[in-house]
C-alpha cells in the first residue's frame, strides 16, 4: 500500500514543554491507524501539526510523496485531510445543518440554498443513522450528539484522509457501533484514517495498525495483530505489564452499612429536562446513572448538584430539606459536582493548574480568607502527585494541559474540599487506561472511606463495576433502580431500557 | 448502513426552535411600536407620518454605520473608528471636490474605496498580529479625527458641487401637506444597505462564517472556515459603511465639519446592542440593528416633542427611557423563554 | 516521568515561577520601552529638567511630577476599570460618575456658609463617594443580576450621569474657595509629594494588596475567565461582579474629587469627558485583555503614564493642536504592535534563524504579585 | 400669521434649537432665553432642544419643530455650513427662522430672517486692539501664549483670526510662542498652561490670550502654582466675562475682558415676535457687548449674571 502521509522527525515545543520530539508517523492508503498513548503523550499535538493548527519546530511532512506545510486547517482540508479534533469544535450558535455544511454550503448563485442544505443535512445524518432536527441550533443537543454531528461533517467532506481524535469519548455503545460501521465503510472505499481513542476494545476492533507515543516520543508502530493488549499498555505507560494487572480489577467489594440516605430526592424534577424522580443516595454508597445518550443523566446530576433549579419536588440532604439549593450552598454542605463539559463548565482556561484546583475551596472560604500559600502549595502538590497530573507544574495555565489532565485537575478541585457527596458526570471521558483505573480506584476508595458518589458514565462496564446501585434512565425519566448485585449487569440495564421502549 | 437509529429531541421544543432566536427581536419591535403609540397618544402631530419618515432621514448615516458595526460585533470584534472615519470621509469629499477639483462621482468612489481599504488594513492588523480590536480601532478613532482636522479645522461647504444635491432630492408619498410624507434619496440608500446587509448576513457563505467566527473563532478555524478572510472582511464592511455614512452626511448637509460625529461609534454600538445583538459575538440580527436605531431616534423625537426639558433633564430622561426599554426587553424575553421551557 | 525527586520538583517549580515572573516583566517591557522613548524625546527637547523634580512651595514640581499628578484621576479610573474588565465587563459611565462626584462635592461646599470647615469638607467628600459607589453598585447589579450587557448597562449612566451632574450644579460651574481644605485634595502635598499622587499610589497599593493578598484577584479572574465554571465552583460571581463595578464607581468618584479639587471647581459637562476611552486604553496597553480573565494593575499604571506623558510630549515637541490626535494614534499603534508577539516575530523574522518564523502563542501570563 | 395654527391659546409657539450645554456661558444663554420666553406674554410656549454640540441633532430638532408646526424656529447653529436643506424645509413649511448667537454661511442668507448674536471675529479684534495698544512700546517684541478653544470650533477659529488680523494689520512686533487647544475647559486650560510653564518658562512671556473664561481661570491657577503672579508677571486677556472671570479681574489676576454676552433672551423674543408678525427686521442685530479694562472690573462685577 502506498504511503499517503509521511511525517518524519517532527518536533514541537510549547513554552516549557516539548510536546513532540522527533516523531515519525506513516499512514497508508485505506488503513485505519490508531495513535495510542497516555494523556499528554502528544497525540493531539501530532494531529494538529499535521493539519496546520501548529507549525512544527522541526521535521518534514509528505502528503502523497510531496512535501507540504499547511498554515491552517482550511489548507489541510483543501488538500484532502478532514479532521475531527478532540474537543467538539463546532459553533453551537448555528444550526445543525449549518454546522454540517459551514464553508461548503450548497448555493444558488451567490446565495446559500437553505432548503437544499437542510435536505442534504437530513440525508447525510440519515445515512449515518442519526435523526435530528437539522434546523435547531446545535446548542440544543447534548455533547454526544454534537460529537456525532462533527463526525458526520468530517465524513461528508469525502477526504482521502480522515482523522478522528477521540471521537468516541462521549458516545455510548450504540453510537460507537454506528461510528465504527461508518469507518469500516470508508476504509473499504480507500479512505485512510487516523483513530485516537482510550478505549482499547474499540481500537482492537477497528485498527489495522497502531503507533504508540509516550512523553512526546515515538515508541513504535505495530500491526494490531502483532501487539497484545498488555504489551500495548506496557508501551503506553512504560511500565511492566505485571504492574498493570490490577488495573482491570477495581475494589468494588465494600458494603454500605449505613442505611440512612445522605441525599434523598422526592419527586425532584424540572420541566423540559427531567421528569420528577425519587432517588436516595446512602452514606458511602456509589450510585451509578445509566442510560442512553440524552436520557437525562446529566440533568439528574445537575439537579442534585444545584447547578439547575428544580421546579418540582424536594431534595433532602442529611435529613434536612434543602431550600435555595445552588452550587455555592451545595459546596458548603459538602456536595461536589464535576460537570461533563470541562471546557465550558469546568475549568477556567486562563488560570493556572493550581488556581483551578484551589477554586472551590477558596469559593467556600470567601474572598477575604485566602488559602495560606504554604497550605495551598502543599495541597496542590499533593493532588498533582496523587492524580498523576502532567506536567506536574502548578503554574501552567490549565488550557495548555492535555484533555485527560484537565479532567484530573477538575477532579482534584473537588477532592480538595473533602466532599460528602461527590457527583461525577463522565469523569473518565477522554482519560487514558492508567488514569481511568486511577480514577475508578479513587472512587472505590473514597466510598470505602464513607464518601457517597453519584457516578455518571457512558461506559456501562464502568458503571456496573463501580456502583452499589444503578439508576436507569430513559427519555428523561428515571425508570428503574437496580439494587441487587445480580441485577446490576450489563444485560439487565439494556433490557430495562429496551423493555420500556415499546415504540421506536 | 447501520441498523440503529439514534435520535434526540432538542432541549428546546421543536415548534419554537426556529422561532426562539427571534424572541428578543420580536420583543424589541413590540416595544418600539408601543413607544411610538405612546408618542402618538401624548403629543399632537406625533401621528404625522413624517415623524416616522424623519427617523429614516435623520438617522440614515447612523443606520449605515450601525449596520457595518453589526457585522463586526457579530464576528466578536468591535470598531471604534467609525465615527472618525465617517467625519473624515465627509471632509475628504469636500476636500477632493472643492479644493482638489476632482469630479464628485470620482471623489465619491475614492472615498468609499479608502474607507474599505482602511477596514482591510485594520482588519489585517487585528487578525495577523492579534491586536485587540478595541485598541486597533481606537487608533483609527484618533487617527482620522486628527487627519480630518489637518485637512481643515473649519467647516467646509460643498453647496457649489451640484452632484451633492442628489441626496436630498425628495420622493413624495401622498400629499405631504395632507398626511403624506417624503423621503430623500439618501434614506433609500440607507434602507438598501440594510436589505443588502440582511441578505449577505443570512444568505451568503461570508455572512454565515461571520456568525461562525463570532460563535467560536477557534472552532471556526478548526472547521476549516476562512477565518482570516471573514475577520478582515467584517472590518472592510464596517470601513465601507463608515465611508458611505460620511458620504450620506455630505449629501445631507452639503458641508463637512471637522468635529462632526464625535461619539457616533458609541451611538452605533448602542443601537446594535439595543437591537439584541450580543457584544460577545455570534448572535443577533441586522434587522435588530434597524430596530435599535429606530428606538434611538424615537427616544430623541419623544424628548424633542416634550420640548420643555432642560439640557440635563433631557439627558436624564433619555437614560431613564433607555433603562426602562432595556429592562422591559430583558424581562419580557426572559419570561417568554421560561414559558416555553 | 516520576523520576524527578520531590526536592528537584520543588526547585523546578520555583524556577518556572521565576521564569514566569520575568515573563510578566517582559510583557511590561514594551509599554515601558514606549514610555522611556517618550521621556527621552521630552528630555531631548526640553532638557533634563523634564525628568528632574523640583520643589517649590513645599511641593514637588517639575514637568514629570506634574504629569504624574495630572494623571492621578486617570490612574484611579483605570484601576477601577481594570477590575471591571477582568470580569469581562466594561464601564462606560466613569466619565459621568467623575462629573457627579465632582459636582456633588463642589456644590455642597459652595452652598454652605463656611467653606473652610474641615467637617463640612469631609461630609461632602463622604457623600460624593457614597453616591458614586452606589452608582457603581447599580451598574454591577444591572450586569450581574439582570444580565444586561455591560456596555448597555453602563451606557445608561453615561448618558444620564452628566444630566444628573448638571442637575446638581444647575448647569453652572460651582467654585470652591482656594482656601477651603477641599482644594488640598488636588493641590496639597504630603511630605512634598502632591496629594493626588499619594492618593493614586495608595489606591494602587490597596487594590494590589486587596486582590493579590486575598483571593479576590483570583476569584475576579475566574469569574471573568469562565462565569459558568465559576458559578458551578460555588463562587459568588454576582457579588464579585457587583463589587468590581462598585470599586470602579468609587474610583471614578474619587478621581472626580481630585480633579475638581485641583481646579477648585466642577464642570459637570466637561469634567472627565471621554476619560472612559483613555482609561480603557490604559488598561489594554497594560496587557489586560478585554475578554476578561487575567488583569495587571501595574500594567495599567504604565499605560496611564504613557497616555499622560504623550499629551505633554505633543506640546513640548511643538506640534499644533491638530496633531494631537494623530500623534496619539501613532503612539498607541506602536504600543499595540510592539506588544504583539506575532508582529515582533514578523518584523524580526528575517533576522532570526530557524524554521519557526511563527512565534509561540503568548500563553503564559503569570500574575503580577506572585505570592512568595 | 398670528399663531392661528398653534394650540396654546393666543401666544406664539417657538422652537429653540440650542447648541448644547457645553459651558457656563451656554447655560446662561439658555436660561436667559427661557426666562425671557416665560416672562413674555406674547410667547405661549418655548420648545427647547439641546443639540449636544452636534449638527445632526440640531437638524433633527429643526425637523421636529417643522412637524410640530411651531410658529417660529430659533436656531443657534453649531457650525456655519450645511443648513441649506433644513432651512429650505422650514421655508417650504412657512415657518420663519431666526438665528441666535452664531451664524450660517452667507449663501444661505435668504433662508433665515434675521440673526441676533455675537461676532467672534470682532471679539478677537477687540482683544487684538487692546494688545496693540498695551504693547506698542514693548521694545523686545511681544511674546504671546494662546489658549485656543476646541480645535475646529467656530469661536476658536474666529477669535484667533480676529486677534492676529489686528496684530498683523497694526504691525505689532510679536512672537506667538505657543498656541494649544484647551478645549474651552478649565481642566485642559490648566494642564496646558502647566506644560507651557515648564516648557517655555514664564520669563519673557508678555501675554496670555485665552479664548474663554474657563481656560483662562484654569491657566491662572497653573501660573500661581508655578510661583508666578498672574496679571503681573504675565498679562492676561480672556473672552466671555462671567462673574468668576470678573472676580479674578477684581483680584488683579487678569488684565482685560472681552465680553461675549449670553443674556440676549429679551432682545431675542422681541425679534421673534416682530418676525412672526411679518415686520421687517435687520439681517443682523448685534448683541450689546463691551470690553473691560482693569479699572472697570470692580464696578461691573455686580452686573454679571452668570
Ligand atoms: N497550546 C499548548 N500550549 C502549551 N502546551 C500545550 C499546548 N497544547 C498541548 N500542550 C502540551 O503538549 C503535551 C501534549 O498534549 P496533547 O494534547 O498532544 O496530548 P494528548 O496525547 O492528546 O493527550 P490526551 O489523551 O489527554 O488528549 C501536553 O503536555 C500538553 O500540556
Ligand atoms: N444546560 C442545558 N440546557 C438545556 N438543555 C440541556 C442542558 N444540558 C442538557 N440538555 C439537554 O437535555 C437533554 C438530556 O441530556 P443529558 O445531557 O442530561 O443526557 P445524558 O444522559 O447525560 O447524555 P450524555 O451522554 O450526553 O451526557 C439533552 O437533550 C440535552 O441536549
Ligand atoms: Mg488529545
Ligand atoms: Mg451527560
Amino acid at each position: 500500500m502506498p504511503d499517503i502521509v509521511q511525517m518524519t522527525g517532527i518536533r514541537k515545543d510549547f513554552t516549557g514543554v516539548r510536546a513532540l520530539d522527533g516523531v515519525d508517523f506513516t499512514l497508508k492508503a485505506g488503513e485505519i491507524h490508531a495513535v495510542m498513548g497516555e494523556n499528554g503523550a502528544g497525540k493531539s499535538t501530532l494531529i494538529k501539526v499535521l493539519t496546520g493548527v501548529h507549525a512544527p519546530d522541526a521535521g518534514r511532512i509528505l502528503l502523497d510523496g510531496r512535501p507540504v506545510r499547511f498554515h491552517s486547517p482550511a489548507g489541510a482540508q483543501a488538500a484532502g485531510i478532514s479532521t475531527v479534533y478532540q474537543e467538539v469544535n463546532l459553533t453551537d450558535n448555528l444550526s445543525v445543518a449549518e454546522n454540517l455544511f459551514a464553508g461548503r454550503e450548497p448555493r444558488l448563485g451567490p446565495f446559500i440554498n437553505f432548503r437544499a442544505m437542510r435536505r442534504k443535512a437530513k440525508a447525510l445524518l440519515d445515512d449515518i443513522g442519526i435523526d435530528l432536527n437539522v434546523a435547531a441550533p446545535l446548542s440544543s443537543y447534548s455533547i454526544a450528539m454534537q460529537q456525532l454531528v462533527a463526525i458526520s461533517r468530517a465524513v461528508d467532506i469525502k477526504a482521502k484522509v480522515l482523522i478522528l481524535d477521540e471521537p468516541t469519548s462521549s458516545l455510548d455503545r450504540d453510537e460507537v457501533a454506528v461510528l465504527l460501521g461508518v469507518m469500516r465503510r470508508l476504509a473499504a472505499e480507500g479512505v485512510a484514517m487516523v483513530f485516537i481513542s482510550h478505549f482499547l476494545d474499540q481500537v482492537y476492533e477497528i485498527a489495522d495498525r497502531m503507533t504508540v507515543l509516550r512523553n512526546g516520543r515515538l515508541i513504535g508502530s505495530w500491526d494490531t495483530a502483532d501487539l497484545g493488549e498488555n504489551a500495548l499498555i506496557g508501551h503506553m505507560l512504560g511500565r511492566e505489564a505485571a504492574e498493570l494487572e490490577q488495573i482491570e480489577r477495581v475494589a468494588a467489594a465494600h458494603h454500605v452499612e449505613d442505611e440512612t440516605p445522605l441525599a434523598e430526592a422526592k419527586g425532584l424534577g424540572r420541566k423540559g429536562s427531567i421528569a420528577p424522580f425519587d432517588l436516595a443516595i446512602r452514606r458511602g454508597e456509589v450510585v451509578g446513572l445509566a442510560g442512553l445518550l440524552g436520557s437525562g443523566r446529566t440533568e439528574t446530576a445537575r439537579l442534585l448538584a444545584g447547578a439547575d433549579r428544580a421546579d418540582a419536588g424536594t431534595l433532602e440532604f442529611d435529613g434536612k430539606r434543602l431550600t435555595g439549593h445552588n452550587p455555592r450552598t451545595a459546596a458548603a454542605r459538602g456536595i461536589a459536582f464535576c460537570p461533563e463539559n470541562r471546557k465550558t463548565e469546568g475549568l477556567v482556561g486562563d488560570l493556572t493548574v493550581g488556581e483551578n484546583m484551589i477554586l472551590a475551596m477558596q469559593a467556600a472560604r470567601g474572598w477575604a480568607r485566602s488559602v495560606p500559600p504554604a497550605r495551598r502549595e502543599r495541597l496542590v502538590a499533593e493532588f498533582i502527585a496523587k492524580l498523576g497530573i502532567r506536567p506536574a507544574d502548578p503554574d501552567m495555565p490549565v488550557k495548555n494541559l492535555s484533555g485527560g489532565n484537565q479532567q484530573k485537575v477538575l477532579l482534584a478541585r473537588w477532592l480538595l474540599i473533602e466532599p460528602r457527596l461527590l457527583i461525577l458526570d463522565e469523569p473518565t471521558r477522554g482519560i487514558d487506561v492508567g488514569a481511568k483505573a486511577d480514577i475508578q480506584r479513587l472512587v472505590a476508595e473514597l466510598s470505602a472511606e464513607g464518601m457517597s458518589v453519584l457516578f455518571v458514565s457512558a461506559e456501562l462496564d464502568e458503571v456496573t463495576r463501580l456502583s452499589d446501585r444503578i439508576a436507569v434512565l430513559r427519555d428523561r425519566e428515571l425508570i428503574d433502580v437496580l439494587e441487587t448485585e445480580s441485577e446490576r449487569t450489563h444485560e439487565r440495564i439494556v433490557d430495562t431500557i429496551v423493555a420500556r421502549g415499546g415504540h421506536e | 448502513m447501520s441498523t440503529v437509529q439514534l435520535t434526540e429531541r432538542p432541549a428546546r421544543s421543536t415548534l419554537f426552535d426556529g422561532l426562539s432566536r427571534y424572541l428578543p427581536i420580536s420583543v424589541t419591535v413590540a416595544l418600539l411600536v408601543a413607544l411610538y403609540l405612546g408618542g402618538v397618544a401624548n403629543y399632537p402631530n406625533f401621528g404625522n407620518s413624517q415623524v416616522v419618515a424623519k427617523l429614516f432621514i435623520d438617522n440614515a448615516p447612523l443606520l449605515v454605520i450601525a449596520v457595518g458595526m453589526t457585522f463586526v460585533i457579530l464576528s466578536g470584534g468591535i470598531d471604534l473608528s467609525v465615527g472618525s472615519v465617517m467625519a473624515f470621509s465627509t471632509m475628504a469629499c469636500a476636500w477632493l471636490t472643492v479644493d482638489a477639483g476632482i469630479a464628485a462621482p470620482v471623489a465619491l468612489v475614492l472615498v468609499l474605496a479608502f474607507g474599505t481599504g482602511w477596514g482591510l488594513f485594520i482588519g489585517a492588523v487585528i487578525h495577523r498580529f492579534e491586536v485587540q480590536p478595541f485598541i486597533a480601532t481606537l487608533v483609527g478613532l484618533f487617527l482620522f479625527r486628527g487627519l480630518t482636522l489637518q485637512i481643515s479645522d473649519t467647516d467646509v461647504s460643498m453647496r457649489e458641487i451640484g452632484f451633492f444635491q442628489w441626496g436630498m432630492t425628495h420622493v413624495d408619498f401622498g400629499n405631504v401637506r395632507e398626511g403624506g410624507f417624503w423621503l430623500p434619496y439618501l434614506s433609500f440608500v440607507a434602507i438598501a444597505v440594510v436589505i443588502i446587509a440582511f441578505a449577505v448576513l443570512h444568505y451568503t457563505r461570508f455572512g454565515r462564517s461571520v456568525y461562525a467566527v463570532g460563535g467560536s473563532e477557534s472552532s471556526a478555524l478548526l472547521m476549516g472556515l476562512a477565518v482570516a478572510r471573514t475577520k478582515i472582511g467584517v472590518y472592510a464592511v464596517s470601513g465601507f459603511c463608515a465611508a458611505l455614512a460620511g458620504v450620506l452626511a455630505a449629501f445631507a448637509t452639503k458641508s463637512a465639519n471637522p468635529l462632526a460625529n464625535v461619539g457616533a461609534e458609541l451611538d452605533a454600538i448602542a443601537a446594535v446592542v439595543i437591537g439584541g445583538t450580543l457584544l460577545t459575538g455570534g448572535a443577533g440580527f441586522v434587522l435588530g440593528t434597524l430596530a435599535g436605531v429606530l428606538v434611538w431616534g424615537l427616544l430623541n423625537t419623544l424628548i424633542a416633542f416634550q420640548g420643555n426639558l432642560s439640557s440635563w433633564w433631557a439627558r436624564i430622561a433619555m437614560g431613564v427611557l433607555l433603562l426602562a426599554f432595556i429592562l422591559l426587553q430583558r424581562v419580557l424575553a426572559r419570561s417568554g423563554e421560561k414559558r416555553r421551557a | 516521568m516520576s523520576s524527578n525527586g520531590n526536592g528537584g520538583r520543588a526547585a523546578l517549580t520555583a524556577g518556572l515561577a521565576r521564569v514566569r515572573r520575568s515573563a510578566y516583566l517582559k510583557r511590561l517591557m514594551w509599554p515601558l520601552l514606549v514610555l522611556a522613548a517618550l521621556i527621552v524625546v521630552n528630555i531631548a527637547v526640553t532638557g533634563f529638567d523634564f525628568i528632574l523634580p523640583s520643589v517649590n512651595d513645599g511641593r514637588l514640581g517639575g514637568a514629570f511630577v506634574n504629569i504624574l499628578r495630572r494623571s492621578a484621576p486617570l490612574l484611579l479610573i483605570a484601576l477601577g476599570m481594570t477590575l471591571v474588565i477582568a470580569t469581562k465587563g466594561i464601564d462606560l459611565s466613569v466619565g459621568a460618575v467623575y462629573a457627579i462626584g465632582a459636582a456633588l462635592a463642589c456644590q455642597m461646599i459652595m452652598e454652605s456658609g463656611n467653606q473652610s470647615s474641615l467637617g463640612l469638607v469631609l461630609t461632602a467628600v463622604a457623600l460624593a463617594l457614597a453616591v458614586t459607589a452606589l452608582i457603581g453598585a447599580w451598574n454591577g447589579v444591572m450586569v450581574a443580576r439582570f444580565g444586561i450587557q455591560p456596555i448597555v448597562a453602563t451606557l445608561i449612566f453615561m448618558i444620564a450621569g452628566r444630566g444628573i451632574a448638571q442637575l446638581i450644579t444647575g448647569g453652572q460651574i460651582p467654585t470652591v474657595d482656594g482656601s477651603s481644605p477641599y482644594t488640598r485634595l488636588g493641590r496639597g502635598a504630603i511630605l512634598t509629594v502632591p496629594v493626588p499622587i499619594v492618593i493614586a499610589v495608595a489606591v494602587l497599593v490597596l487594590l494590589a494588596l486587596l486582590t493579590r493578598r486575598t483571593a479576590l484577584g483570583m476569584l475576579l479572574e475566574s469569574v471573568g475567565g469562565n462565569p459558568e465554571a465559576s458559578r458551578l465552583a460555588g463562587i459568588r460571581s454576582k457579588g464579585i461582579t457587583v463589587l468590581a463595578y462598585l470599586v470602579c464607581g468609587l474610583c471614578a468618584g474619587l478621581a472626580g474629587l481630585i480633579g475638581s479639587a485641583n481646579l477648585a471647581s466642577a464642570d459637570a459637562n466637561n469634567g472627565g469627558l471621554w476619560i472612559e476611552l483613555d482609561a480603557i486604553l490604559a488598561v489594554v496597553i497594560g496587557g489586560t485583555s478585554l475578554l476578561g480573565g487575567r488583569f495587571f494593575l501595574l500594567g495599567t499604571t504604565v499605560g496611564v503614564a504613557i497616555i499622560g506623558t504623550l499629551d505633554d510630549t505633543i506640546i513640548n515637541v511643538g506640534l499644533s493642536s491638530q496633531w494631537q490626535f494623530t500623534a496619539k494614534a501613532l503612539v498607541v499603534f506602536a504600543v499595540a504592535l510592539l506588544q504583539s508577539a506575532r508582529f515582533r516575530a514578523w518584523i524580526l523574522g528575517p533576522f532570526t534563524r530557524g524554521p519557526s518564523a511563527e512565534a509561540p502563542p503568548e500563553t503564559d501570563e503569570p500574575k503580577e504579585v506572585a505570592a512568595p | 400669521g398670528g399663531g392661528d395654527d398653534g394650540d396654546g391659546g393666543d401666544g406664539l409657539i417657538v422652537g429653540f434649537a440650542q447648541v448644547g450645554a457645553e459651558s457656563a456661558w451656554r447655560t446662561a444663554n439658555t436660561d436667559s432665553v427661557k426666562a425671557a420666553a416665560e416672562a413674555d406674554d406674547r410667547i405661549a410656549e418655548l420648545k427647547f432642544v439641546d443639540g449636544q454640540q452636534e449638527q445632526d441633532r440640531q437638524i433633527e430638532a429643526v425637523r421636529n419643530f417643522i412637524t410640530q408646526q411651531v410658529d417660529v424656529i430659533v436656531l443657534a447653529p453649531v457650525v456655519e455650513t450645511g443648513w441649506t436643506d433644513v432651512l429650505q424645509e422650514a421655508e417650504d413649511a412657512g415657518i420663519p427662522v431666526v438665528l441666535a448667537d452664531r451664524g450660517v454661511e452667507a449663501a444661505d442668507e435668504d433662508l433665515y430672517v434675521t440673526r441676533l448674536g455675537s461676532d467672534f471675529t470682532e471679539e478677537g479684534r477687540k482683544a487684538g486692539q487692546w494688545t496693540v495698544e498695551t504693547f506698542a512700546d514693548d521694545a523686545d517684541g511681544t511674546r504671546i501664549l494662546e489658549l485656543q478653544g476646541t480645535t475646529g470650533s467656530a469661536p476658536a477659529n474666529d477669535r484667533k483670526t480676529g486677534f492676529f488680523e489686528v496684530l498683523d494689520a497694526e504691525g505689532l512686533d510679536y512672537e506667538l510662542v505657543d498656541s494649544q487647544s484647551g478645549d474651552f475647559t478649565a481642566e485642559n486650560g490648566k494642564s496646558v498652561m502647566e506644560t507651557f510653564v515648564t516648557t517655555h518658562g514664564l520669563d519673557g512671556i508678555d501675554l496670555l490670550y485665552a479664548h474663554n473664561d474657563e481656560m483662562g481661570l484654569g491657566a491662572i491657577q497653573a501660573i500661581e502654582e508655578a510661583g508666578f503672579e498672574p496679571g503681573v508677571d504675565i498679562q492676561i486677556i480672556i473672552v466671555d466675562g462671567s462673574a468668576a472671570g470678573f472676580q479674578a479681574g477684581v483680584d488683579g489676576k487678569l488684565n482685560y475682558i472681552v465680553e461675549c454676552n449670553p443674556a440676549f433672551g429679551a432682545q431675542l423674543m422681541d425679534v421673534v415676535v416682530q418676525v412672526e408678525a411679518g415686520e421687517s427686521v435687520e439681517k443682523f442685530t448685534p448683541v450689546e457687548e463691551g470690553v473691560f479694562t482693569a479699572d472697570q472690573f470692580e464696578a461691573e462685577l455686580p452686573n454679571r449674571q452668570f
